[in-house]
């Protein structure tokens, strides 16, 4: 693999750029494979490139329906932070956002991980007694983060309204070593590090089946015909369902579609992330220079990539209300994605009814941030059968009643 | 932005004056069911791409509960009806087998 | 130099001067202008600096698909960026500044970019910033930051001083576009009965057909327009907007309109924008096509411009884009261009018609008019630097070989035309690829559906691919009674009208100019002009194997603008395909997103900003509580006062001072925000014992209880007081944020799940005003207002009664959430405020004291009762709580019983509630957690137990808490230690009983 | 001592429709079988009105029935009478399974009278405000804008709103802003 840099660059120039090499090879599927990964998104990219680097696994397919990353990889809004209250999601963030700090040189991919800061204000009593709680629980699981006050907030964020008629802010929780990251580059990043380790990426290959024997997954059915494999890993966020029913199993989850927008590019004007879970908006400004929002999920299952309007609505209004200077902007483009959720909103790293076949889902709005360390764990366990970082995100949970509840603090909000 | 009509009040209803409730048709356990029952009416559900039967209250409205069979993938709503049943009426399973030929849902099809 | 001529401008009133600034400078223009043709004018040929290699921008375009001519808009709080001049109208006192440069727009240091432009390629920045690492945060993405966006950012403290609205339409038909297709439709649906609704984004109705001619009914196209407008502002059941967009399709019929009422009159009352929400039966979107640039080196200097773009200038406001023309094309359209550029007397030096068989009748008449025209000969590159000087041409068929270099200070170019498909696409809808127009084209076939699954969307005129006059009236007159008769409308016997338009010959796709273009060429020939991405970028992108068009898309930026690819996306796709040697079919088209051309947020939020911004439940007391210098505490969408500090009084000791008015005289408080939902029905015992946790069919008329309320998943949801009122009737007190939740939650079960039961429930919290008499001298104040015996005897702890109460119909609960002798008063809420005076008049003599929120919750926390919210945050079963007492052990079921049966929840290690006291009487943080030895198998502390609440106690002068703490009750006088926020130091505190004060009740019970 | 016997004091806005409060109003929440003979007897006694059908408005003056839902009535008496109303129903309906509850405090009412009345409520409700839709003598519960309501013509140029009285003064903000000067949409016709 060519290595990238600044020099390389430079050379390629001189000669008209016609030595860059395709960034991963179009593969065409093997007979057999140790493992598949179906879903090339962030999360089964990740899987593996950690089986490969961690478990030396690299016999590997990664079989993607669509394009890579073509999911809601390439539809969030980018954020990333790990102050959560509960340990195992404490645990998995914080070791994501480890990962994510030096993914660009691990990669030699610019992924342009920014951290940023994350801001999560409080405008209610309620809401700083969650995030006090939760700043108490991050010191004792090694997340850094504090609870700051409104004249701190300003200071952060010049362009916030601290008085707003309905909610004055608070205060805020605050994690400087969060960020945001360039959302296609990580998808790509991970491509080619997959593809330069010997992997199969195969694009526009649809799963249609899955084949068993005796309660133990032997391979599956394609688009592009059939293809062995002694391990399965499914990691497909909003079509978990229809997968695990190919599977010949259910799932707690149920598939929504999840709303985002941009304004217009403007110059830089807010160099933090902000999240006003009260009133259920966040943005950010990207490097382009556009106002990144996240809108509100549907209440009913919907596979249409296409929101209901009302909640960008309501997003929007929210952010007015908290950063009045962005009446005039513009909102330049919205889109929507499917994301699942589960019973207790946090996602499922799990190994399933079917011996050999893995799930990873109901990531709901939070999968991006997740990505490295969702990878990191899932191939562990896939490789070694348990990981300490997703065992308690285990099916098993919801019949033994041991939820992993992360609307306890205020920060419902991913 | 989905507009239903409540088999109630016979409004054409804006999906801002409704509030969604989730699946359809779950039998309630309680005391006494086994573990696997229990999760099961609790968390586990259909989540198809296609026809799904689910509930929605016609909450600013009448006030009342409602049943619709709608597809997730088109959101075509092929009917609404009453809460008050366990299972859709035969004439509705009989459109959407009109619309979707070998459609399934759970033990309906 | 582009000047405005001497006469002409069918848009333009010469009558009427506006004059207007831009980049400071005073300028002058034509009511009827818009701020480019304006700017044109004035010969202001450079109005703006490209993304990323700040190259000069001049207009390109004469509509909402311009990337190029955007500027600042206004100043102050008014500031808009990236406002497009070519759909920005004129007004007098306008204020515009170009963006993206410095120190100016003709000297702008960015430029430089433009001199590293080889380095800097599609996607570069993924391949290089990667090293050291610190320098991305630090150096590398300032830099980048710095040089990003383009408008001008408001000021931080800008407040928006204009109103929005939102507006809400039913119609049967919904026309989006008002050219001549638009009309047509309309006139056709609504001939057959429908009621339709039109809107037009621009402020003229009739689209291209003036400026591009031909005949509509024997008619000059401008009369059938006027005659046509006027036949349908007859129809009682047709609407037309103007200045109204349609801006985004949506699923069941839904469409977005945007109306601008005055921008183009910011002097006028009322809102700046109107969001429409529109449900349409049927939609008809006659949006129009769009003229595609060609790609050639330098297409992208100022002077270069879409050719039709140059025919409206010089038609609609008079404006001659240059004195001479060249014009390039691969069909019959841009000679019309040439033709009436030179019927004004412009110089037209040649038309380069790329195409080796040329031209049909249109090129002969431009041959008649002495113009040069050349086939098969293409631009090979465009000379000039901030506007044209001249082209250097070549054969099309060629690498570029020189030929001839032709001097002029203007380009119209044509590329041919694709439909405006956006809003098809919106939903759902496909589209086919036009191999014989180049062009993609909605697909009949594969319609966007509607709820009742069928299609709901149909397009008429250019946006359905028909680009002649004749086919276009014709399709929208087919569109139009379709789309009526899918509502059930039967059409009429009209007709489309006869339209005449000369004939044309046939476009030759042309994606590269000349088509084998050399290296240098590629490099200097602009798909995307405002994102800067080139030829030879796309090219690059698949050579790297971003074979996807989303791919593509997303590594060169291509189309990401803030035209969202209007020009660049067909020609960008089609050089994709050509790089990976597929057709443009197989390549695909990327998806369209809403809105069209992007909305303000302004009109998003519509009127919800201000005091409109989320709606304030107020109690009949609020206006008390304010003129009191409440504290307020926002509880749900409810004002509680948190406190009521007096002058000079900090909040906390004012909260001090109502605990300990409360407990040692009289307290009073606000309650009226508690729900109250009346049961009623032969089956209510029944389903009350199903609803909570105790067995409240037990209880006896006129008596009350505390219960606790499961959720299906065992998780206490809320509590409150049950009241008793007769044998089929219950009222039931919830918590403040429970009335509305917990009365659906009710009906819920009773609707869905046993419906059968023959029980009523209805929502009363807001029939009544409710006030809390606490404190030792409760009894006496309330026997002071008279009228009821309220005597432990005629009214023991826990039992209500109704009656007269100083005159006031009264319902009287003996009950107490702060261990005091207590009653909250019940009355009509009208009445409440009088009551509450009439309290603080007769309570006077005993320091009648209104607290708040803070002080009920100290006292409670004193008894040990717990908090919805505080001691439970869903995940917390009463079993957690020492509440075994109200979980009935006789019932065989209640929601929540079988939950509660799971392993976790029925594991002895469960965190249990206990009370905390700080060994040096300090306060506990709250939420602070108690460690436990070791870490985890992810290295993180051990944990034990955590505050839930936490106070400083008046009563008992020190901190007191309640806390979950693993196997808490068992561990009575233990001593643990709870980490502070830096995780290091330590608070120790005693596990002790939560009643903290007031054990035995003694209290409550005189 | 004041004794607000209505929430905002019976407040007004002249814009391009005129917003008043109006009231009290003796309102009485009844829920029981619409469909039994007894029933509709001892309603139509109490309000003077007929039985409506569902989505019906029967109101004249202070007294009338509004459909509230298949098994709910609103009974709309003279407020002084509310409570006496109350009682007698209570009488007049048995040991039938009924719930009557006096709520003629749990609300408050608006009038908004002009020829943009259609557009104004437009502006705040996704309800279909066209004539057709909504004639006079039917009943519209809906949200204006964030909150509940509930919405019917005396005549074609008079609307009445009502809601829960703790957001009275929202919802006489909210309709006042929408019929702010300059704000006519001409699009329903009255």
């Amino acid at each position: 693999m060519k290595r990238y840099s600044a020099f390389a660059l430079v050379r390629e120039a001189l000669n008209g750029h016609k030595g860059w090499e395709r960034a991963w090879r179009n593969a065409q599927p093997k007979a057999h494979y140790d493992a598949i990964i179906i879903g090339a998104g962030g999360h089964g990219l990740a899987t593996a490139y950690y089986l490969g680097k961690n478990f030396g696994i690299t016999n590997v397919a990664i079989l993607e329906k669509g394009w890579l990353g073509g999911g809601n990889t390439g539809r969030n809004t980018t954020i990333i932070r790990s102050n959560y209250l509960q340990d195992p999601s404490a645990a998995i963030y914080e070791k994501s956002r480890a990962l994510y700090e030096t993914l660009s040189q691990e990669l030699n991919y610019n992924i342009m991980f920014s951290p940023r800061g994350v801001m999560m204000l409080a405008q209610t009593e309620h809401e700083v007694r969650g995030y006090r709680r939760t700043a108490h629980a991050n010191a004792l699981q090694g997340v850094s983060t504090e609870f700051i006050s409104p004249r701190r907030v300003k200071e952060l964020v010049p362009i916030i309204e601290l008085n707003g008629p309905r909610y004055p802010v608070l205060g805020a929780l605050w994690q400087d070593r969060a960020g945001t990251a360039r959302h296609d580059a990580v998808a790509w990043g991970y491509a080619r590090a997959c593809s330069d380790m010997g992997m199969d990426i195969i694009q526009k290959c649809e799963v249609t089946g899955i084949t068993r024997e005796g309660g133990r997954v032997t391979g599956v059915q394609t688009t592009k015909g059939d293809i062995a494999c002694d391990r399965l890993g499914i990691v497909v966020a909003g079509h978990s369902g229809v997968l695990a029913e190919m599977a010949g199993f259910r799932l707690p989850v149920e598939s929504v579609a999840l709303q985002a927008l941009v304004s217009e590019p403007i110059k830089p004007c807010m160099d933090v992330v902000v999240m006003a879970n009260t009133v259920h908006g966040y943005m950010s400004q990207s490097d382009k220079g556009e106002m990144v929002i996240g809108g509100g999920a549907d209440g009913f299952n919907n596979y249409t990539q296409r929101g209901s309007f009302h909640h960008i609505e309501e997003t929007v209004r929210a952010l007015v209300e908290t950063f009045p200077m962005i009446s005039r902007l513009k909102m330049l483009r919205q889109w929507g994605g499917i994301v699942d959720m589960t019973g207790d909103r946090s996602p499922i790293l799990s190994k399933t009814p079917i011996e050999g076949v893995f799930i990873n889902c109901g990531w709901g709005t939070g999968g991006f941030k997740a990505i490295p360390g969702s990878g990191w764990g899932f191939a562990e366990l896939m490789a070694k059968g348990t990981s300490p970082l997703t065992d308690p995100f285990s099916l098993n949970r919801f019949g033994e009643g041991r939820f992993i509840d992360e609307s306890v603090a205020a920060g419902v909000a991913h | 932005m989905l507009i239903l009509k409540c088999p109630y009040c016979g409004v054409m209803a804006d999906e801002t004056e409704l509030s969604p409730g989730g699946e359809a048709h779950l039998t309630r356990h309680g005391p006494g069911s086994d573990d696997t029952e229990f999760e099961a009416y609790l968390f586990m559900r259909e989540n198809p791409r296609g026809v799904h039967f689910e509930r929605w209250r016609h909450a600013h409205g009448c006030g009342k509960w409602f049943h619709a069979a709608r597809c997730t993938q088109t959101l075509e709503v092929f009917g609404t009806y009453s809460a008050q049943t366990t299972r859709p009426p035969q004439d509705l399973l009989d459109t959407i087998s009109e619309k979707r030929p070998g459609w399934r849902w759970r033990d309906l099809a | 130099m582009s000047t405005r001529l001497a006469t002409g401008g069918r848009l333009t009133d010469r009558s009427d001067r506006l004059e207007f600034t831009f980049n400071g400078k005073r300028l002058t223009g034509f009511a009827g202008d818009t701020l480019a043709s304006a700017l044109l004018a004035n010969d202001q040929m450079l109005v703006g600096r490209s993304f990323k290699y700040h190259r000069p921008r001049g207009v390109v375009a004469s509509g909402a698909e311009e990337p190029n001519a955007l500027v600042n808009l206004g100043t102050g709080d008014r500031v808009e960026p990236n406002q497009r001049a070519t759909t920005t109208e004129l007004f007098h006192g306008l204020s515009a500044t170009s963006q993206n440069h410095w120190p100016s727009l003709e000297h702008d240091i960015g430029a430089l970019n433009g001199l590293v432009a080889p380095v800097l390629t599609a996607g570069f920045y993924y391949k290089m910033f990667i090293h050291p690492r610190p320098f991305w945060k630090h150096i590398y993405e300032p830099f980048i930051r710095q040089s990003a966006g383009l408008g001008r950012a408001p000021d931080p403290e800008a407040r928006d001083p204009d109103t929005y609205e939102h507006v809400h339409a039913h119609v049967d038909v919904l026309v989006l576009g008002g050219g001549v297709a638009g009309l047509q439709a309309a006139h056709a649906a609504g001939a057959a009965g429908a009621q339709v609704l039109l809107l037009e984004q621009s402020p003229h109705l009739g689209g291209r057909a003036p400026v591009d001619g031909g005949t509509i009914d024997g008619q000059d196209p401008e009369a059938w327009v006027e005659a046509t407008v006027a036949a349908l502002k007859a129809m009682d059941n047709v609407d037309i907007r103007t200045r109204t967009m349609g801006a985004g399709i949506y699923d069941h019929g839904y469409v977005l309109g945007y109306e601008r009422l005055n921008d183009h009159a910011p002097w006028l009352a009322g809102p700046r924008h109107r969001l429409w929400r529109i449900r349409a039966g049927q939609v008809v979107t006659a949006t129009g096509a769009i003229e595609r640039p060609l790609s050639f080196a330098g297409n992208d200097v100022p002077g270069v411009m879409l050719a039709s773009a140059m025919r409206d200038y010089l038609v609609n406001y008079g404006v001659a884009a240059g004195d001479r023309t060249v014009v390039v094309t691969n069909n019959d359209d841009a000679y019309r261009t040439a033709i009436i550029l030179k019927q004004a007397g412009l110089d037209v030096p040649a038309i380069l018609d790329a195409r080796e068989y040329g031209g049909g009748a249109l090129a002969a008449e431009a041959r008649a008019l002495g113009i040069r025209v050349e086939q098969g000969r293409a631009i090979a590159k465009v000379q000039g630097g901030k506007r044209v000087t001249g082209v250097a041409i070549c054969a099309q068929a060629g690498a570029g070989g020189l030929l001839e270099e032709i001097p002029c200070d203007a380009v119209a170019m044509s590329g041919g035309w694709s439909p405006v498909v956006h809003l098809w696409s919106h939903c759902g809808g496909k589209l086919l690829w036009d191999d014989a127009q180049a062009m993609f084209r909605p697909d009949p076939d594969r319609a966007p559906t509607g709820a009742d699954g069928a299609p709901m969307l149909r397009v008429a005129g250019a946006a359905n691919g028909f680009l002649r006059l004749g086919d276009t009236l014709r399709d929208a007159e087919a569109q139009g009674r379709e789309a009526a008769a899918a509502l059930g409308f039967t059409p009429g016997a009209g007709a489309a009208p006869a339209a005449e338009a000369t004939e044309e010959a046939p476009l030759a796709p042309v994606w590269l100019m000349p088509q084998g273009a050399r290296d240098d060429l590629r490099k200097k020939a602009w798909l995307d002009y405002q994102n800067d991405v080139k030829v030879s970028d796309v090219q690059l992108a698949a050579q790297e194997g971003f074979e996807s068009v989303e791919h593509t898309k997303r590594y060169t930026t291509l189309g990401m603008a803030t035209d969202q690819g209007k020009l660049s996306n067909i020609n960008g796709l089609a050089t994709l395909s050509r790089a990976l040697g597929e057709e443009i079919p197989q390549v695909g088209t990327t998806t369209f997103r809403p809105p069209y051309t992007p909305i303000s947020m302004g009109a998003i939020a519509g009127e919800a900003k201000g005091k409109l911004f989320q709606p304030i439940r107020k109690t009949p007391l609020h206006d008390w509580h304010e003129a009191h210098g409440a504290h307020w505490e926002p509880v749900g969408q409810w004002r509680r006062p948190y406190a009521y500090p007096q002058p000079g009084e900090s909040v906390h000791d004012a909260v001090m001072r109502e605990v300990t008015a409360t407990r040692t005289g009289l307290g009073l408080l606000d309650a009226s925000t508690l729900g109250k939902i009346l049961v009623k029905g032969p089956d209510a015992g029944r389903f009350m014992d199903m609803m909570y946790t105790n067995m409240m069919s037990t209880l006896k008329p006129g008596r009350c209880r505390y219960g606790l309320m499961c959720s299906e998943n065992g998780f206490l949801i809320d509590d409150g007081v049950v009241a008793r009122i007769d044998d089929q009737t219950f009222l039931c007190h919830t918590t403040t944020g429970g009335a509305d939740r917990i009365h659906a939650h009710m009906e819920e079960w009773l609707q869905t799940e046993w419906w059968d039961w023959q029980v009523y429930t209805a929502n009363l919290t807001e029939q009544y005003a409710q006030i809390a008499v606490v404190g030792p001298k409760a009894r006496a104040v309330l026997d002071k207002l008279g009228g009821m015996d309220l005597s432990a005897e005629a009214l023991p702890f826990m039992g209500w009664a109704e009656g007269t109460l100083g005159g006031l119909p009264a319902r009287v609960f003996r009950i107490s959430f702060s261990g005091e002798l207590s009653f909250e008063v019940a009355v009509p809420a009208h009445r409440g405020r009088a009551l509450w005076e009439r309290l603080h008049e007769a309570g006077a003599e005993f320091g009648a004291t209104p607290y708040g929120t803070e002080a009920l919750h100290i006292m409670r926390a004193e008894k040990g009762f717990i908090m919805i919210g505080d001691e439970t945050d869903g995940t917390v079963i009463p079993q957690d709580l020492g509440l075994h007492w109200a979980i009935s052990k006789k019932k065989d079921d209640y929601l929540g019983k079988r939950a509660q049966a799971r392993s976790h929840m029925t594991d002895p290690d469960r965190w249990q509630l206990v009370g905390l006291e700080t060994l040096e009487g300090g306060v506990l943080p709250d939420g602070a957690y108690a460690v436990a030895p070791g870490r985890n198998a992810n290295g993180q502390r051990n944990t034990q137990g955590r505050v839930t609440s936490s106070y400083h106690s008046p009563t008992l002068g020190r901190g007191i808490a309640m806390g979950l703490v693993h196997k808490g009750p068992e561990r009575m006088g233990e001593e643990i230690a709870f980490a502070m926020e830096d995780g290091e130091t330590m608070m120790r505190a005693r596990i002790v009983s939560p009643v903290f004060f007031d054990p035995d009740g003694e209290k409550q019970n005189v | 001592m004041s004794d607000a016997l209505l929430p905002l004091g019976g407040a007004a806005f002249e814009g391009i429709v005129t917003i008043r409060e109006t009231g009290p109003q003796g309102m009485i929440q009844l829920r029981g079988d619409l469909s039994d003979p007894g029933l509709a007897a001892a309603v139509e006694q109490a309000s003077g009105a007929a039985m409506p059908a569902p989505l019906g408005a029967h109101v004249t003056g202070p007294r009338g029935l509004l459909w509230m839902s298949p098994d709910e009535l609103m009974v709309l008496v003279p407020y002084a009478d509310a409570a006496r109303t109350v009682a007698e129903l209570g009488r007049a309906l048995g040991d039938r399974h009924a719930l009557v509850a006096d709520v003629s405090d749990a609300r408050a009412h608006f009038t908004v009278e002009g020829a943009h009345l259609r557009d104004v409520l437009a502006k705040l409700t996704p309800a279909d405000m066209r004539r057709e839709a909504l004639a006079p003598g039917t009943l519209r519960r809906t949200r204006l804008a964030q909150v509940a309501a509930g919405l019917w013509l005396r005549d074609p140029l008079t609307a009445q709103v009502f809601c829960f009285r703790s957001v009275a003064g929202y919802m006489f903000d909210l309709l006042s802003a929408a019929a702010s000067e300059g704000s006519e949409v001409f699009h329903h016709r009255a």
